[in-house]
């Protein structure tokens, strides 16, 4: 037959809802811009640098591993850019140019390139970075030094460790509304805490994140937090600060929802989720760190390949097959 | 139509076709000057085929390929003369025979009459060598293997693909042949339990067929064999005891009982790159291009056919491809529908696992497929509990072809095991 | 058997030889290994306490057997202008990671502590080994009577933990307290030892 | 087959370095590499018992029933790990306390007893000591390499003296546990990236 | 008993004998590729720990001190720690086939895992007296096994996925131990 039509051949099924990475990691990158924007107003150009720079080498670090292992180029898929992004919304508006790069080295090429990539990292990359800054340079980190120079209309100090040094009685000047309104010291995407819910509620609602574990990681914060101050209201602090202050939001709904790093089966995200809160508020109560997130966070992403096994047992087959 | 929704929190449920209430009759489609078949036998030993080449062929009349293998035939759909008889790979390295008929139509009443003969006193026998290849292609080896013994038989009248409205349309309109035909196999088969598995809203139309009536919900893949086991039929479910038939097949028993004649017209859904749809019959043999020159759908480079439904069918290479006893469905997609698969690795998102039917663990699945385990996959990661439904690759965020690794995997596994015994 | 009597002659000569070669060079390197011992454990704390002396504090000691201990401890003398005026010796507590070792010093004519070192320990590094550094937190022992008991502020007492070391902060007082103990119990010996080295 | 002696020492610098290519002995390697010094004392330590075990070993291999060998490897090994402790304790005091348990763990090190097992027992006494020596010195030279490596980006100095100028801030990542185990790892993967070629 | 509880916490979780004390790290990468292997060894390494520090704490105490011979303990503890792990292996293959069968071939590889012998010696060193060194030890046993499960929970799923080849395997496997560590480091202070 001369000229026949040329079809194209591929394999089953032939529908696709059209889902793709690059749409969910936008998404959650348009998620955060509540939070980044609160952060920007309130610290001004330093931050913008920060955050410029933290994307742009986060992307760059990721180009440069495509090209060193020879695989696609994969900076369009956003992650990178988001990696980039969530690290630079944890860290102080005021750091230097050098730790904001080596921060994200860490978090593309080891924490996520060499595992080969989107999907194939055990940890939560940004966590991880931040994880071993905060064991190298704990000054650069300090949120009450870095922000010294700035002038706020509020108690500029970061709540938890005014919490650490001097108990509940340090926390007065705090108010949860303040705090929900990003009036207290931190990083430049993790005050604004009405910003981070309003954007995790949406990406939970687009259905890009679990609410199974974001939920449940709050309400493990709660739970604990309250045993800790029914236990002594004296020195532990209310279930409603831990989860306004700190990491806990933006761990919530952006660090411990990362697909990669955390389980997929229903109860195993209920247990991972509460367990990062127990830990947080364990640590931050009783542990030697400030804020718990970051090490809850790396723990329970440790130990959630294992808990993953808890799941349905696989439908038994039970037609006869020749 | 198909896309994600906006909010996706909850798991997306893919809804199957409701049939309308007035559904236009179907147009009836003839070849144009040739028919091919698949013979499920590989063309090995060409010089002891039966049938040859140049031979003449009566409508009706069993192409039985060699001999010793009476299983391996088809029923030639016209009257012609058999021009080509060649190999054909299939998926999966299938090894069939493709006969080509090129029809003449001045010899159009000349019929086959073997099965007139024998078809007043039906047996399974009769019924496994006449009838194995009618339209909805029934199985009667399953009546005849020796290992199993069937206590129910299942008559599925809802379509086990999406979009696809064939099942239906043949309750809707030949339920009386059914009845017929369930009766008959009443009769061959010795099965009294005889259950007809619809989609809700025809339920009171089954009713009149006197058989046991189940319904599957409108859920996507509610109406996969396995899925009708598990839910309807799960007090009888001990491996082996029900046996599948579509009604298509049934209805075709009953007619062929009735006038001693061979129904050879197969129903078909034409579902067009718009996505509306055209029922058509033809019969079975005729080439898609035949089919879709009947319906004035345009054909164009880089636009994919597919044989079946759109979650498990099959795409072909080429415009002459025919419809086989069992395809549903042919559907068109245009090339700019078509999302292409990707080699991004999964990104354990957790989407397949939640939509899986059968509870696989699927981003462990894909792992350790994508690596290479087979073996490992199908001894921790549940590969061979998969129903073949195709849903973990229609949500995958990566765009990996799951379901075709693994099928692939399936294939390996099961080739791997089958040597080994050998060896053994 | 004959090949059971090799086994065993080739372990016994084989023991007996190792055994032998170490007993020997271990008494040959005792004396050192002592020396060394004080010089690099104890030394750098003693130094540290003992600041200003103008003799060497870890060659002019002297021991005395302490009532319900087997072995006898060493105190080290500081001699300030001629006089010898201050004496350290070590005491232990549990701390977080283990047994910790701290050198108190006290000076003889006043009875008041003069100043705490920490000499051995197995800290978190970071927390609770900070210790070592901290001279904020060692300072406040200084100046502290003979009969004191220090304890954390937790514990009602009136010195400040290193933050987030309360048990490492906790272990040095129940040091100091056992040596003020000590240094009570002791305190005639002591005087009379420390006359003996003068400058 | 047969290896000259130069060969049988070279193939420790480099065919079978240990750490990297004989992937034993890993928890000194990474325990005492925070410092170049510590790295290159708990090396030679350990050259001199690799040294030492492998000749007697080689020279007592005909007599010692082979039903015992491994017990009669371990007191020889014991033995002169026992020397190193003590000749250490008594001349090198600092660098015991540095050392730590990771002395009398010498003992455990699997590359002494692979080697005392593997060759030695096998081997005449020269090529025995050549062996030793080559792997040992491969063993020290790794440890120098990543203590290097270690004490360079952990604390900014080399030997203790300062690399990099007091403008820099030293990643004590590196000096951390997780850092030992990281460093060594990408380290390794330098080295296979090198063997390829 | 909150004495005993720091101790069990600091040596299972803080102070984890491979994670923050660098010892066993040949068997905790040699064994934790397949979860099947990673419980077997932790098993295995939980039982001849316990017995191995028992016993030579035994020995230092009433022997090598009391004869003033503590210059032969590196000897006698890694006699000691040989013989027993030849008994054990000897005893379970005789009465308890069932557990040779998963713990077996692991057991030879225990004789050189120096964080029995570590334990060991860190027992001696903290100068633990018996109640402290038997909890010290099965905490610091438990703590290994722990590791090294999660560990091989963690590296199965690296294994699958697609790390660069020169990278493969034992590199990659250091790397993910560090982060393991890095995770145990959130836990200091917790007593």
């Amino acid at each position: 037959m001369p000229n026949p039509t040329k079809l194209t051949v591929s394999h089953a099924p032939f529908l696709h809802d059209g889902s793709e990475i690059s749409n969910k990691q936008y998404n959650i990158i348009a998620a955060t811009l509540l939070a980044v924007i609160a952060g920007l107003l309130q610290y001004g150009i330093p931050a913008l640098g920060v955050l410029t720079l933290s994307v742009g080498s986060a992307m760059a670090w990721e180009l440069l591993m495509n090209l060193l292992t020879r695989r696609p180029v994969s900076i369009g898929d956003g992650n990178a850019a988001l990696i980039g992004l969530l690290f630079a919304m944890l860290l102080p508006a005021v750091v230097p140019w050098w730790l904001v790069v080596t921060g994200t080295f860490v978090a593309v090429v080891i924490g996520k390139q060499i595992y080969g990539g989107i999907g194939g990292n055990p940890f939560n990359p940004v966590v991880v970075a931040y994880a071993i800054l905060m064991i190298s340079w704990p000054m650069f980190l300090d949120f009450n030094a870095a922000l010294v120079d700035y002038q706020f209309d509020f108690t500029a100090g970061f709540p938890l460790v005014l919490y650490k040094a001097y108990g509940t009685a340090g926390l007065e000047s705090f108010s949860p509304g303040g705090l929900l309104l990003g009036q207290q010291a931190g990083g430049i995407g993790a005050t604004f805490g009405l910003g981070l819910i309003i954007g995790g509620i949406y990406l939970i609602l687009r259905g890009f994140i679990r609410w199974e574990i974001a939920v449940s990681f709050l309400a493990g914060i709660f739970i604990t937090a309250l045993c800790f101050n029914l236990y002594n209201p004296e020195v532990y602090a209310g279930p409603v600060f831990h989860i306004l202050t700190g990491y806990a939001l933006i761990g919530a709904f952006f660090l411990a929802p990362e697909d990669s790093s955390s389980p997929v089966h229903f109860t195993p995200m209920l247990i991972y989720g509460l367990l990062g809160g127990f830990l947080t508020v364990l640590i931050r109560n009783l542990g030697a760190h400030v804020d718990g997130v970051i090490y809850a966070i790396l723990i329970i992403n440790l130990v959630h390949p294992i808990i993953d096994k808890i799941r349905p047992k696989a439908m038994r087959r039970v037609m006869h097959h020749a | 139509m198909m896309k994600r929704p906006f909010f996706g929190i909850a798991t997306p449920k893919l809804k199957y076709d409701v049939i309308e209430d007035v559904q236009p009759e179907p147009v009836s489609v003839q070849p144009k000057q040739r028919v091919t078949l698949f013979i499920e036998k590989a063309y090995d030993r060409a010089d002891k085929t039966l049938i040859k080449k140049g031979d003449a062929v009566a409508r009706g009349q069993r192409l039985q390929l060699f001999d010793e293998d009476p299983a391996a035939y088809a029923l030639s759909p016209v009257s012609g003369v058999i021009s080509e008889i060649s190999p054909f790979i299939g998926m999966m390295e299938k090894q069939m025979t493709a006969v080509v008929i090129d029809t003449e139509s001045d010899r159009e009443d000349d019929r086959d009459t073997a099965f007139k003969k024998v078809s007043g006193t039906p047996s399974i026998e009769d019924a496994a060598r006449f009838l194995g290849r009618l339209p909805g292609k029934p199985d009667f080896t399953q009546f005849t293997d020796a290992d199993r013994t069937v206590k129910t038989i299942a008559v599925l009248g809802a379509d086990r693909d999406l979009q696809a409205i064939t099942g239906q349309y043949i309750i809707k309109s030949g339920i009386s042949s059914v009845k017929t035909g369930i009766d008959i196999l009443r009769k061959i088969t010795g099965v009294q339990n005889i259950v007809l598995v619809v989609a809700q809203h025809q339920v009171q139309v089954a009713g009149t067929a006197a058989a046991g009536v189940r319904s599957v919900d409108a859920h996507y893949p509610s109406a996969h064999p396995e899925m009708i086991i598990r839910h309807l039929l799960a007090e009888q479910a001990e491996q082996g005891q029900i046996a599948f038939l579509t009604a298509e097949a049934v209805a075709g028993i009953g007619a062929a009982y009735n006038t001693g004649e061979l129904p050879l017209e197969k129903l078909i859904t034409v579902v067009k790159k718009d996505g509306t749809r055209q029922l058509v019959t033809a019969p079975v043999g005729t080439h898609a291009a035949d089919i879709l020159g009947a319906v004035n759908e345009q054909v164009e480079n880089g636009d994919r056919l597919i044989m079946g439904g759109p979650m498990t069918g099959d795409a072909v290479y080429s415009l002459e491809h025919p419809v086989e006893p069992d395809t549903d469905a042919i559907m068109v997609q245009d090339k700019e529908a078509i999302v292409e698969g990707t080699d991004t690795p999964c990104t354990n998102c957790g989407e397949c696992v939640r939509i899986c039917p059968a509870n696989i663990p699927v981003n462990e699945l894909v792992r350790l497929l994508d690596a290479g385990e087979y073996e490992q996959a199908a001894e921790q990661a549940a590969l061979f509990s998969c129903i073949e439904c195709g849903l973990c690759a229609y949500v995958c965020e990566s765009r990996i072809p799951i379901f075709q690794f693994i099928r692939l995997a399936k294939h390996a596994v099961k080739r791997m095991r089958a040597a080994e015994e050998a060896n053994a | 058997m004959r090949e059971m009597v090799k086994m065993v002659i080739v372990l016994t000569v084989l023991s007996s030889l190792s055994g032998g070669l170490l007993a020997a060079l271990k008494n040959n390197t005792q004396d050192r290994i002592d020396s060394q011992v004080l010089t690099f454990v104890k030394g750098p704390a003693i130094e540290n306490i003992l600041e200003g002396a103008t003799n060497d504090p870890v060659n002019d000691r002297f021991s005395l057997k302490v009532e319900g201990e087997e072995e006898e401890r060493n105190f080290f003398v500081g001699v300030y202008d001629g006089t010898p005026r201050a004496v350290a010796f070590e005491t232990r507590a549990s701390g977080y990671g283990g047994d910790m070792g701290v050198m108190v010093a006290f000076n003889v004519e006043t009875g008041e502590i003069m100043g705490v070192s920490v000499t051995t320990h197995n800290e978190t590094p970071g927390v609770g080994a900070t210790v070592e550094t901290n001279t904020d937190f060692k300072n406040q022992f200084a100046g502290l009577p003979a009969d004191a008991e220090p304890n954390v502020k937790k514990d009602g007492g009136s010195i400040n933990a290193m933050s987030g070391a309360t048990i490492t902060s906790r272990a040095v007082c129940k040091a100091v307290s056992r040596a003020t103990d000590l240094y009570q119990q002791l305190q005639s010996q002591i005087k009379d030892q420390v006359k003996t080295f003068t400058g | 087959m047969a290896k000259t002696i130069g060969q049988e020492f070279v193939k420790g610098l480099w065919e079978e370095i240990p750490p990297f290519r004989l992937v034993l002995g890993l928890c000194p390697t990474l325990a005492v590499t925070k410092s170049v010094e510590n790295g290159i004392g708990m090396g030679l330590a350990t050259t001199f018992v690799l040294v030492c075990a492998n000749l007697l070993v080689s020279i007592l291999s005909g007599i010692i029933p082979s039903k015992i060998r491994i017990a009669c490897f371990i007191i020889i090994i014991a033995t002169f790990v026992t020397v190193v402790e003590l000749m250490m304790q008594a001349y090198a005091y600092q660098l015991f306390q540095n050392l730590g348990i990771f002395i009398p763990l010498i003992v455990v090190n699997c590359i002494v007893l692979g080697r005392a097992e593997a060759f030695a027992s096998k081997n005449r006494v020269i090529p025995s000591l050549a062996d030793g020596l080559g792997i040992g010195v491969g063993f020290t030279l790794s440890l120098t390499a990543i203590s290097a490596v270690r004490e360079c980006l952990g604390n900014g100095t080399l030997l203790g003296y300062s690399v990099f100028g007091p403008a820099f801030e030293p990643f004590s990542f590196m000096v951390e546990a997780p850092g030992a185990f990281i460093c060594l790892g990408l380290l390794l993967c330098i080295m296979n990236i090198i063997g390829q070629k | 008993m909150g004495d005993y509880m720091v101790l069990i916490i600091s040596s299972m979780l803080i102070n984890n004998i491979t994670l923050a004390q660098y010892l066993g790290i040949c068997p905790f990468i040699g064994t934790s590729k397949k979860m099947e292997t990673a419980t077997g060894m932790a098993g295995a390494v939980v039982f001849v720990m316990t017995l191995a520090a028992i016993i030579t704490w035994c020995i230092d105490t009433y022997f090598l001190k009391t004869l003033d011979i503590e210059y032969l303990r590196t000897i006698a503890f890694i006699l000691v720690i040989a013989s027993l792990v030849q008994f054990v292996e000897m005893f379970l293959k005789k009465s308890i086939p069932a557990l040779y069968a998963g713990l077996g071939i692991f057991l030879p590889l225990i004789t050189t895992n120096c964080a029995v012998m570590g334990v060991c010696l860190i027992n001696i060193q903290e100068e633990y007296k018996f109640l402290e060194a038997l909890t010290a030890s099965i905490s610091y046993a438990l703590g290994f096994g722990l590791a090294l499960i999660l560990f091989a929970g963690v590296r199965e799923r690296v294994i699958l996925g697609r790390v660069p080849k020169p990278l493969q395997d034992t590199s990659i496997g250091l790397v993910t131990a560090g982060m393991l560590a890095l995770a145990f480091i959130g836990f200091r202070g917790l007593v």
